[in-house]
């Protein structure tokens, strides 16, 4: 068994009277790829602020590649080699392409190789046509793509991506999907996910979410055929 | 620039009633008199009628054929009420105008900030404005009161009206409201009192609620009260507001200086006391000559104030040196009002007192008495005992500090 | 013990007039989202309004409490239509043109009114408690401030436009999905909110000597009791004037008017610091 | 990378021995050395708001006490090498700290504008309030509104007794804001420069991305406010006095209209923004028909209102636009405007 890079023990987070994540306990592996999954409200962003040092839970503990990280803020976190993704783009709208990747590179590795690294994720994410336009001038598509390319820029160990696939082309996923699988080869990676079309395709294990708690986790086929499942979740959506 | 500035400069004679002078005249062999003051912003109420003075001044002694056969021009600059502009408009009449000599200066600030600029340069300086006293430079002439000579007179009488031993204090905090303090301190001990408490308040501070009511804690028989400028005029509108106006008298050395007695409505002002060396109220026919002329030159003449009548004095003062030197040069002006000079105008007569370059001035006791200051008593020339004590520039020629006195 | 209520009633006269003084920023900052820079010139208008008006002979009362917040609120409602209606959700951007304004309007005032200063006298007598006299002014600038509270909260709890008012509020986007303009609202907000300026100054008037920079005294107090209320139009002023207002009457009864200020000042910064979202922004949450 | 900075700092050479030259022949150069403090105050705050994106609303909290620093220091010392040293270091340590205040308790945007404008009045209110004696620090007499006079000028490190003043004056300031500028230029093009933009773009994806967002801006803001205390320090220098009204709510106001006329994210607009009004505000106290602050107030209003990024990159904007399309030399034209844009960051 690979070594688990990431856990929460008895992870717990209130807003006033609402329990939004509740007692949970989480592990994954090296090079591992996890789906979270569960209908609005489930408590899957909340877990993913918390993991990320958004928020800092009200209860428990997390850890990563055994450091205790509950208290930690953002940047300690992606300190770490922890590539983090919010939900909508994130990027720097008055920077161009190569100088948004640039300051990614930058944060691990010396400038010159920084600028290298840069050129090299310009053309493995097949940006160079538009390396020097600014983020702003970009469509949806090309700005979640540049953003996942400054978190692999970083080569991190660990990727944490909040729907990454939310509003993008046909096109633009599959594109996404192969860039994770890439990914995924030397990170393990954590995807906050709605797109069932875009889970299927890239997931094997899944967890469940379910009014803060873990509802449960098992393989993807397994999990889409579980009643209790479909009921809270699919049920609704279909 | 320079141009416009005389375009301007003419329709401002012309306004004034002044005879139009062709600019040859003009740009051809004139005496340059430099003027600095603050003719906008914050200090523009104590600014303007200076500068109006300095222009009556000038136009009467052109109207009257100039000075040693040539005509006088001003360059006049407006600081802002901005402390830098104050350093590069002297660095300009100084070395750029090269002018004859300087009127100038409103705060102590400004002063300082000017005054090796013009010694430095060997332009004659006059700084015309009520001030703290004790600046000793013979390349300066302050014609302005210090705190001394009103003090010495005002506490006595003011603490003989209220008819009580204890007074109460509060000054504006700065360099000019703490030394006045100090000799308020020492005249009510002369006169056999006692400062119960002196409380000192930045030129900002506007609500003097927990001020009035520690006052009454400590029951004086007088307040005096040097404060300055806008928000300090707050003062005196609570004090009467809490109804205090007529349970214990007020006195100040400051007050009325900006005209503030035209503000106070009868209710606020009547009966504080004051001493100053002019009042527009001042009923001799040199005032009411002087108010004429004014008139004829700018309308109503409410704004006029001590610092303007200072500016007034201040340039015939100074075309008197040059009148007996026969000369614009420094040395010989200087040494021409080290005689003694004095002039006769609208506040009587005033002094170049040797020895310190201050003035010996006729001081008026007055009351404030519906919006006018109604005149108790004058006492004849009154030599600025305060600067004399460390200042001699008869021994001490090359003297270039202002002393801090120590009482 | 006539000390101590001199002193009591200082102190509510502080509350009181920290309040007046931050409505008018308060309406316009929590409705709109735009500090109002120019606020402490609007109240130096009103004051200047009040005395123009005394002098030509109308009732102290009416000047103060009619006229003033009246031409103070049409001259922000010209200041809305000229400038501020195209910087709306450009917070940094709208302080700076309002601080241009401000400028402006110094200017301006001074050009109009000259930069003596002026005033008008107290139209309410001081009385006797104890062996104390007091301002008795001091209890009608309570009354008004109290007054003013009660009003707005009627207002926004009561009637149409404050029903309105809250929605827009919460979310502005949320009111002109309900087909209220938000143009008009922000509007009618801005011209209220001048209004209050005006009527501020007007008050506060007879106890202080005007000049055309007067409104620099107000504008930082304003600011501070206004971002540090925090969200709540209501419960934020009451409870940020209250804190500063007790500070600084401590202070300065204690010490010194200066160290009243300083204190007034070193508290707002330690509050900042501890609670960055203001006093409602933790405390009493969703209140008015 | 290091091309172009090496390009920069000749090109920044060239236009600065060229404006030292050429200006006093236009400007009496006592005024022109304000000018070019100013500008280099412009520059500081230019610095930290236009390029880190922190909006502080009490810039002259660090030009005053850089400025009474140096007083300070230069009274009790006599000899002015250490008071400079002084004088930037205070205000940088100071800004340190309360910087490391504002951003490790995450305070943002307003908030932040509330803290420093509340910071500067408290020094305005307590310069202000020393005019007792018992406000000593050696021998220096704190002087209260009325500031502090009579201090040791500048002299050559080492000789007290050789003043540099006048004209000389001139020529150090000068070279001073062009070193200055120099150091900015380079600091922008580092990393850490970089980052900073990166923290005014988007101050949580820096983070995301594992840079201390707290300590970058905490660092910005002083190396900011030790720009501010060498011009304070310049400026006591140059006007032979310091007054309180160097930490005036309206000294910081104009600091942030220069900014917002010159140009925002530029290095150059800040500077020609300080020039330009400054010179402005000299020109108009030589008249009195109109008043002087209703005309800077409206130059801010139209300035916000209608170019709000300022003249310096509309002006770049305008050049790329009129010379940009023409066939003939086109080339050359782009990369002129190319150079252009790099000078201006």
């Amino acid at each position: 068994m690979a070594e688990i890079v990431l856990e929460t023990q008895a992870l717990t987070m209130r807003f006033g009277g609402v329990t939004a994540a509740d007692n949970v306990n989480f592990k994954l592996r090296a090079r591992e790829l996890r789906c979270l999954i569960g209908p609005n409200g489930a408590g899957k962003s909340t877990f993913f602020k918390c993991v990320t040092g958004l928020q800092t839970p009200t209860e428990g503990q997390v850890f990563m590649r055994g450091h205790e990280t509950t208290h930690w803020m953002p940047h300690q976190i992606a300190s770490l080699g922890v590539g983090i993704k919010m939900q909508t783009p994130s990027v720097m709208d008055n920077l161009n392409v190569f100088e948004n990747i640039w300051l990614a590179a930058r944060r691990f590795y010396p400038s010159d190789e920084a600028g290298r690294k840069t050129t090299e994720m310009i053309e493995r994410l097949a940006l160079g046509s538009i390396a020097r336009s600014n983020l702003g001038q970009l469509a949806h598509g090309e700005r979640q793509r540049v953003e996942l390319g400054l978190v692999a820029v970083a080569d991190p160990w660990l990727v944490l991506l909040d729907e990454p696939a939310a509003g993008m082309s046909a096109e633009d996923v599959d594109r996404m999907t192969d860039i994770i699988r890439e990914l995924n080869k030397t990170a393990a990676i954590v995807i906050v996910e709605h797109d069932m079309q875009f889970i299927r395709s890239i997931a094997e294990q899944v967890t469940v979410f379910h009014q803060g708690a873990v509802l449960m986790e098992d393989h993807v086929d397994r999990v889409m055929a579980d009643p209790q499942v479909r009921n809270v979740y699919l049920g609704k959506k279909a | 620039m320079t141009l416009n500035r005389r375009k301007f400069l003419g329709a401002t004679a012309a306004m004034t009633g002044a005879a139009m002078l062709p600019r040859a005249v003009l740009a051809a062999d004139t005496i340059k008199l430099g003027s600095i003051v603050d003719t906008s912003g914050i200090f523009d109420a104590y600014g303007k009628p200076m500068d109006m003075a300095l222009r009556l001044a000038v136009n009467e002694i052109n109207g009257a054929g100039g000075l040693l056969g040539r005509k006088i021009e001003v360059m006049a600059y407006d600081t802002q009420s901005d402390m830098a502009l104050y350093s590069q408009y002297a660095q300009q009449l100084t070395r750029q105008d090269k002018v004859d000599v300087v009127h100038g200066g409103i705060l102590s600030a400004s002063r300082e900030a000017i005054r090796q600029t013009m010694r430095k340069t060997g332009t004659l300086y006059f700084y015309n404005v009520q001030y703290e006293g004790g600046v000793c430079d013979r390349n300066i002439f302050c014609n302005g009161l210090t705190p001394a000579q009103q003090a010495e007179v005002l506490v006595p009488w003011a603490m003989k009206e209220a008819g009580g031993k204890k007074v109460y204090t509060l000054a504006a905090d700065y360099n000019y409201g703490q030394i006045t303090a100090r000799w308020i301190e020492k005249y009510v001990r002369d006169a056999g009192g006692e400062v119960l408490s002196t409380d000192f308040f930045p030129l900002d501070v506007a609500d003097f609620g927990a001020t009035i009511a520690k006052i009454q804690t400590a029951a004086p028989d007088l307040v005096i009260a040097p404060l300055v400028g806008g928000a300090h005029l707050s003062f005196f509108r609570q004090w009467a507001a809490s109804g205090m106006k007529d349970k214990i008298p007020l006195a100040s050395t400051t007050l009325g200086v900006g005209n503030e007695h035209k503000v106070l409505t009868p209710e606020e002002g009547n009966g504080i006391m004051v001493a100053y060396s002019y009042s527009q109220d001042l009923d001799t026919p040199a005032n009411t000559a002087f108010k004429e002329r004014w008139s004829a030159a700018y309308g109503d003449p409410s704004a006029l104030h001590e610092l303007a009548i200072s500016t007034y004095y201040g340039v015939h003062t100074w075309a008197k040196g040059v009148e007996m030197a026969g000369s614009v040069e420094r040395d010989a002006v200087v040494a021409a009002l080290e005689t003694g000079v004095s002039f006769d105008g609208p506040a009587g007569k005033y002094t170049v007192d040797p020895k310190t370059h201050h003035a010996t001035v006729d001081v008026h006791l007055m009351k404030f008495k519906d919006q006018k200051m109604d005149v108790v008593e004058t006492l004849s020339q009154r030599p600025p005992i305060d600067t004399q004590t460390v200042c001699d520039l008869e021994a001490n020629p090359d003297d270039n500090t202002q002393y801090e006195i120590q009482i | 013990m006539d000390l101590s209520f001199v002193i009591l009633v200082e102190m509510l006269y502080a509350v009181a007039s920290l309040i007046l003084i931050g409505a008018g920023l308060a309406v316009v900052f929590g409705m709109m989202k735009v500090i109002n820079l120019a606020h402490g010139e609007f109240m130096m208008m009103g004051g200047y309004a009040t005395i123009t008006a005394v002098n030509l002979g109308v009732n102290v009362f009416v000047a103060m409490l009619v006229i003033a917040p009246l031409i103070v609120g049409l001259i922000g409602l010209v200041v809305e239509r000229l400038v501020i209606r195209h910087l709306y959700g450009r917070l940094v951007d709208t302080m700076l043109a309002t601080w241009g304004l401000s400028l402006f309007f110094i200017g301006m005032t001074t050009m109009i009114f000259g930069n003596t200063t002026t005033g008008i006298s107290t139209p309410i007598p001081g009385f006797a408690v104890g062996g104390y006299q007091i301002n008795g002014y001091n209890f009608f600038i309570i009354v008004v401030s109290v007054l003013l509270l009660i009003g707005i909260l009627a207002v926004l709890k009561t009637t149409r436009a404050g029903l309105v008012a809250r929605g827009a509020m919460q979310r502005a986007d949320m009111a002109a999905s309900l087909g209220y303009s938000p143009d008009r609202i922000y509007m009618a907000t801005f011209f209220c909110g001048s209004a209050l300026s005006g009527l501020a100054g007007a008050v506060l008037a007879p106890l202080v000597g005007l000049v055309p920079t007067s409104g620099g005294a107000y504008i930082a107090k304003a600011f501070i009791t206004v971002i540090a209320g925090g969200p709540s139009l209501v419960a934020g002023l009451l409870s940020s004037a209250g804190f500063f207002g007790i500070v600084s009457q401590v202070f300065t009864f204690a010490i010194s008017p200066v160290i009243g200020e300083v204190a007034l000042l070193v508290a707002a910064v330690i509050l900042l610091r501890l609670l960055p979202q203001g006093i409602t922004g933790r405390f009493l949450k969703g209140r008015l | 990378m290091t091309g172009s900075l090496s390009r920069d700092v000749i090109l920044t050479i060239l236009v600065s021995a060229i404006l030292i030259w050429i200006m006093p022949l236009m400007i009496a150069t006592y005024t022109l050395t304000v000018l070019v403090i100013y500008g280099m105050l412009g520059l500081s705050l230019g610095l930290i708001w236009g390029f880190g994106g922190i909006l502080c609303f009490g810039q002259a909290a660090f030009f005053g006490l850089g400025a009474y620093t140096y007083a300070i220091a230069a009274i009790n010392i006599g000899e002015s090498t250490v008071p400079m040293i002084l004088a930037v270091l205070v205000p940088a340590v100071f800004a340190a700290l309360l910087g490391a205040m504002m951003f490790y308790g995450r305070l943002t945007d307003v908030y932040l504008g509330v803290i420093t404008l509340v910071v500067t009045l408290i020094l305005f209110k307590f310069m202000n309030s020393t005019a007792g004696p018992q406000y000593v620090i050696g021998k220096a007499r704190m002087g209260g509104f009325n500031g502090i006079p009579g201090f040791q000028t500048l002299n050559v490190p080492g000789d007290p007794s050789a003043f540099i003043w006048g004209d000389a004056y001139f020529y150090v300031c000068a070279v001073a804001l062009a070193i200055v500028f120099v150091l900015v230029s380079a600091l922008l093009r580092s990393s850490f420069g970089r980052v900073a933009v990166g923290i005014r773009e988007n101050e949580t994806r820096i983070a995301l991305m594992g840079y201390d967002v707290r300590a970058r801006k905490t660092a910005l803001f002083a190396v900011g406010a030790a720009i501010a205390g060498l011009a304070g320090a310049l400026f006591a220098n140059w006007g032979e006095i310091v007054t309180p009204n160097l930490f005036s709510l309206s000294q910081s106001a104009e600091i942030i209209i220069w900014c917002i006329v010159g140009g925002l994210g530029t290095r150059l607009g800040p500077i020609l923004g300080a020039a330009g009004l400054a010179y402005l505000k000299f020109l108009l106290g030589q008249q009195s028909m109109i008043d002087n602050t209703l005309i800077m107030g409206l130059i801010l209003v139209l300035f916000v209102l209608f170019l709000p990024r300022g003249i310096v990159p509309a002006l770049a904007s305008l050049w790329r636009i009129s010379f940009g399309r023409r066939p003939l030399g086109r080339i050359h034209q782009v990369r002129r405007t190319r150079n252009r844009e790099r000078l201006n960051g």
